[in-house]
């Protein structure tokens, strides 16, 4: 467990936040200049807040008003930058051993073996960081933290410069760091996808201060603190792995109901957590007859938030859970939608991508 | 000296004299057994390492100057100072552009100059320089030639200036004039023009062996004698 | 080679060994000094720095004088040094000194820039890694600057070769002991017919120089290369 | 009219292609190592190919088989590079005027003003690059492309090194440049949606060959073609706009046939182009009624190409075009679709971005 | 100040004059040389830049003799510079050109490696704007080096204050137009008990040359601060 409590005061930005982080990842949410990077950085020890403590499974990192200040080097601290960072002077595989020169003898060892298949970086392990590619760099990068043995993970917006495909590329590492390595993590974003997959829990910040502190399916239902806006707004599912369909759809099931979704590279039996964005739902007073759509959840209206746009936020309470549809009002009023209604929400399988599905719990075969 | 490679004898000698010294420490290391080590530098410098404790067992400098300093911090074997050398003062001109004089108040010593340069040593520290200038005054000759004078750290650089024609006058020792063909010497400074040039030789403290006495003795001997003397040295002891 | 006097040849040999040892001497010193500068903030940074630069500003005799007084048997550090049994004044020991001296400053300058181009997060990931403020510098660090230190060390070690006023003054200039390149080359031109061992001495010591100073960009070059970016 | 003949041998690469781009947004597409940099310097002169020719307009940059080789400064290019280069010691404003103190003086000038308006950077003209964020840095660096009075503007991923809302932040001001300043651009990306928005034509290199040229439609259309999958894949109408109405929806007409879509800054009347992914398109056999969705288009199915997933890519015609879907093949059994078969597409507005809707010609009023 | 003769005011004023002149005189061709060593690769690459150390290897009287063989009036440089009514022989100018080829590979160095820190894609960006290899240069690389260019200029400036042996070996000692401060100083070193007049000459010549390294200190920091990133 992870308890920080900062204050810092610069020109024109007060940051003033305690948190607590439970085991799992905490994603640190928050739109540009909200203090994420000052946060991180205070737990790293490489900035020095005014006042405040940070402590880790107990261990007192720093506690300013006892004066207590831990260098970095003291503090077990794995942490992945933005920019990778990695040496360039050193191989690959010398960058990824560069933190056992210095982990003490008897810390636990993680497996180069392992950690290197795990991130898939095999076959550059003989190359410097000056010939790999974005992606690359940042696959070594949470390598090299990872060896270095850390009782926490830092990961300050990892995967903010590289590119989408590239990003697709190393989420799932960090998923399997989260449920294969389970190393709690802190970790910096402002991408809703990443939340999604990644969080445990979801610390919120603006300006300075702590918006919302909460687990993830409870942050992303909330359009209102998300700070990417509303295309962004979904509902997290928790569903069970049914089975793999001869024709590559594997069947899910959600408090009773059936989710169809192109194949997902889980173990049959996982638990699995699937984000339904709100604008890829549609909503149906009679239930859908010969559509090519295969989900389709029967509920009953809980809630229709109106903004002063064309749209309107449908809460929708199925057994599966809470669904969120994001429809036009003109389509409310035309379906009469109100609290209590019951319709149905139709989702396309084909409408789920896979970075929207992440398994929740440890499989014990990566896919 | 204390070190395993250091020689018998360590001379401390004005570098102007390397020549002659060099060809003296040939002979007598082929007469003896003994080893010379020749430390060649300006006379004040070498005064001032001796005052600071340099394992120097002979100085040889080019000007009494130093040696009295040395002699007033007590750094002398007592009685082992002798004025060993003199030299003479010569007026030269660069071989390519030299007009005959007749001597120092011959008007063409002017028409020489011209517009340029008379190259000699520092007024001021440099020893042919400070003769120079008293010869020079002593001859009424300073008030008109001062303004041209241009003043090197040491006579080989008044020389070079000649050698090289830059200057069209200098004043050198005639040591240095007459090994060198691309200058000749246009007059002889009279003697009485400037106090006398002596290089005095002594013994530093604590001069210890045989060697030190023998070749101090040797510098003062037949051979030194004639190779000083070839070199445009005058011997002036005994 | 049979143009060179035995005498010429130990001046040669001794210029090398005084050389060679002043600049590798100095080395650890001028990186630290050169990082002190580039990366720390402290009070009398200014002064060291102007400490260093000194020997580039004062004529080379001046520094030689005040070595010698300060290092001569009479000198208070050379009487403590003494105690230890290391004597400088008028031994190649001392000539080393002079030229270490008189190449400092060269040899930080270039170290200090390029400890300046090398990004200090880089020391910082090392940190986070467990490497301490020592084992950063000295893993990440000093590895990047390679070819600034290279640079710096083969700068020095040509001033060496050609330092001649601080030298031959703090030291005298004893052949077989003290006498340097630069001194031989001195004494030649003291004298009539000189100026061609002069030459040939020059020769010497500039090829010697050069080599070196090809060899430092070529070293320079490829280590510079086996880095790409970050 | 820019032509583009390149041919260059490196170590595992070989680049021989030939291609001409009319007017409009050319953009280059294809994967990392494709040699779309290549092409591109070899265009501005920042290297020099082996051999080939690049004329602009009938001007000869270069023609390595007859010896010419025009300097860089001599082209009168403006490249928008992918890290920005600003120069960091200048300000925002002498940034933008530095090409200006070289153009000749002849060159048709662009009006500071108008550009700087156009890209929204008037309150930073005072800073240094080194203060500015990504989005600003880039938006700078258009500017200082533009005033330049290039007679073509080349880009180079400009967008790449940014995070999705600086992106969709981004994106607008090419838009505008395409529609409003009408300089020839050749814009290298490998990113479907920026092609679907800015291209008027797209060549796709692929292992240094150009392996498709076409319009924006074309391309776009063909899965096999798209580098970056089949999720990226769509349909681009062509539609004019109708009306706006006061539920803060645009009503579009394409073939008779009327979409919804949220609001579109954009004036009545004009042509606009509407990407429609394949994966954002639900079908239906028989009309359906009572959905939430508001876009309901009757087709014909003219192919249905299945690959070995799960999935299946059903190409519709309807009146207003040619409607790709991506539906399970499951689906595509159950309502026994087939070649020839009606059937109608259904879309909802709000799933179409407003990163998928562009202005196609000048409007007189920028939104 | 009455502790300073006369003579010796005139001392530090030329000293002044003549470090100044050398420094900035040279400061063109040291950033043409060092961005021809930064970025050009030419045939004679190595040699230029060992002609460039030159001065730094040879002891200072053998550059002195050298410049004085090709820019006296009998020199073949020097000759050619007369026909132009330029004079380096015995006049101030010669001092200052003494200086400059002494401070000249300190200049250069500096001047190299911080156009070496500078991105070359910064100066393509220039030339796709219309700038030529010359406008690129002025506009972009060279304020973005002036760090550097200051560094460079003061060192070489500091090195011209304490240069003592080309210069009198080229120029000899003639007080009011060559008699520099190391030159005054070098004179009362040779004289018994000349040590007190000389410390004060020392010591003002250390005070320019250092106030003029922390000057140049603070300008280069002013300057890198002033810049951000790309
Ligand atoms: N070294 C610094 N000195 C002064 N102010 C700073 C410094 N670093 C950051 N700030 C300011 O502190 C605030 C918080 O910055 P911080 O970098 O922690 O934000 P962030 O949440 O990480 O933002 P981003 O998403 O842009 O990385 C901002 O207002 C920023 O301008
Ligand atoms: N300077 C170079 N020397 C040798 N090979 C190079 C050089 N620059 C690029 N290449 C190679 O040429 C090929 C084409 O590179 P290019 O940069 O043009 O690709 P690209 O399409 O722009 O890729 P990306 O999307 O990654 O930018 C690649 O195989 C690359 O490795
Ligand atoms: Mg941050
Ligand atoms: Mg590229």
């Amino acid at each position: 467990m992870l308890s920080v409590e900062l204050r810092q005061q610069r020109a024109g930005f007060a940051l003033d936040i305690s948190f607590e982080a439970p085991a799992g990842v905490t994603v640190l949410f928050g739109g540009s200049g909200a203090g994420k990077t000052t946060v991180v950085n205070a737990v790293a020890g490489l900035e020095r807040p005014e006042t405040g403590r940070v402590a880790l499974n107990g261990r007192v990192l720093f506690d300013l008003e006892r004066g207590i200040w831990l260098a970095p080097h003291r503090r077990r601290i794995g942490y992945i930058f933005q920019e990778g960072r990695l040496f360039p002077h050193l191989t690959v595989r010398q960058n990824l051993l560069f933190g056992r020169w210095f982990a003490p003898k008897g810390a636990a060892r993680e497996d180069l073996e392992r950690i290197v298949a795990m991130l898939g970086i095999g076959p550059l392990m003989a190359r410097h960081p000056g010939s790999l590619s974005g992606g690359e760099k940042q696959r070594v990068a949470i390598g090299r933290a990872l060896l270095s043995s850390p009782d926490l993970i830092l990961a300050d917006e990892p995967l903010a410069a590289l590119d989408d495909p590239r990003k697709e590329e190393i989420l799932p590492y960090f998923e399997r760091l989260r449920d294969e390595v389970k190393i709690p993590m802190l970790y910096v974003s402002h991408a809703a996808t990443e939340v999604a997959r990644l969080a445990t829990t979801v610390v919120v910040l603006k300006d300075g201060k702590v918006q919302r502190q909460g687990s993830a399916a409870e942050v992303l239902g909330d359009a209102s603190v998300m700070p990417t806006g509303v295309r962004a707004a979904g509902a997290l599912l928790q569903a069970r792995l049914l089975r793999h369909h001869t024709d590559g759809l594997s069947e899910l099931e959600a408090g009773g109901i059936s989710l169809f979704l192109p194949q997902v590279m889980q173990q049959v039996g996982s638990q699995l957590r699937v984000r339904i964005l709100a604008q890829d739902v549609i909503l149906s007073r009679q239930k859908p007859e010969g559509l090519s759509a295969l989900n389709i959840l029967p509920g009953e209206i809980e809630q229709i938030r109106g903004g002063t746009g064309p749209g309107a936020m449908v809460t929708l309470k199925t057994d599966a859970g809470r669904v969120l549809a994001r429809i036009t009002r003109r389509s409310a009023q035309a379906l009469e939608l109100a609290p209590g209604v019951s319709c149905y929400a139709v989702v396309k399988s084909v409408a789920i991508a896979r970075s929207d599905v992440s398994g929740e719990a440890r499989s014990d075969t990566p896919g | 000296g204390s070190a395993a490679l250091a020689a018998d004898v360590t001379v401390f000698a004005a570098a102007s004299l390397k020549n002659a010294l060099e060809d003296i420490r040939k002979e007598f290391e082929a007469e003896t057994d003994y080893t010379v080590a020749l430390s060649l530098a300006g006379s004040s410098l070498l005064a001032r390492q001796i005052a600071l404790g340099a394992p120097a067992d002979i100085y040889l400098p080019a000007s009494a100057d130093w040696m009295d300093y040395l002699e007033a911090a007590g750094r002398l074997v007592p009685g082992s100072r002798k004025d060993l050398l003199g030299n003479r003062l010569v007026l030269i001109a660069p071989q390519s552009v030299a007009q005959s004089i007749s001597g120092f108040d011959d008007p063409r010593l002017f028409e020489q100059l011209g517009e340029g340069k008379l190259a000699m040593g520092l007024l001021d520290a440099v020893p042919a320089g400070i003769y120079g200038q008293e010869a020079l005054q002593s001859l009424g000759l300073w008030s008109r030639l001062a303004p041209q004078v241009a003043q090197t750290d040491n006579v080989r650089a008044a020389l070079a200036l000649i050698a090289a024609a830059e200057a069209p006058l200098g004043i050198v020792y005639a040591s240095d004039a007459r090994a060198d063909p691309r200058v000749v010497v246009l007059a002889e400074f009279p003697e009485g023009s400037h106090d006398p040039i002596r290089y005095p030789l002594a013994q530093i403290l604590p001069a210890d062996g045989p060697a030190v006495a023998a070749f101090h003795t040797y510098l003062q001997g037949r051979v030194a004698r004639e190779i000083f003397l070839s070199a445009g040295f005058d011997v002036i002891a005994e | 080679m049979n143009w060179l006097g035995p005498e010429e040849w130990q001046a040669v040999a001794l210029s090398l060994k005084v050389s060679i040892w002043a600049s590798l001497l100095s080395l650890p010193f001028g990186i630290f000094v050169a990082y002190a500068l580039a990366r720390w903030e402290f009070a009398g940074k200014q002064l060291l720095n102007g400490l260093v630069h000194l020997p580039l500003i004062l004529p080379p005799v001046v520094t030689g004088y005040l070595l010698l007084l300060a290092f001569g048997t009479q000198g208070a550090l050379g009487g403590f040094l003494q105690q230890f049994g290391i004597i400088l004044a008028f031994r190649w020991t001392g000539a080393a000194l002079a030229a270490a001296i008189m190449g400092f400053p060269l040899m930080v300058r270039a170290i200090r820039l390029s400890i300046e181009a090398v990004d200090p997060k880089l020391e910082q990931a090392a940190a986070t890694l467990g490497a301490n403020r020592f084992w950063a510098f000295a893993t990440v660090t000093l590895p990047l600057i390679l070819p600034g230190v290279i640079a710096g060390t083969i700068l020095a070690f040509a001033k060496a070769m050609g330092e001649f006023g601080a030298t031959i003054t703090f030291v005298s200039n004893i052949p077989g002991q003290t006498q340097t390149l630069p001194s031989a080359i001195y004494a030649f031109l003291q004298v009539p017919g000189g100026e061609s061992a002069a030459l040939r001495l020059v020769l010497i010591s500039v090829g010697i120089a050069m080599s070196a100073l090809i060899l430092s960009e070529l070293l320079a070059r490829r280590a510079s290369k086996r880095l790409g970016g970050t």
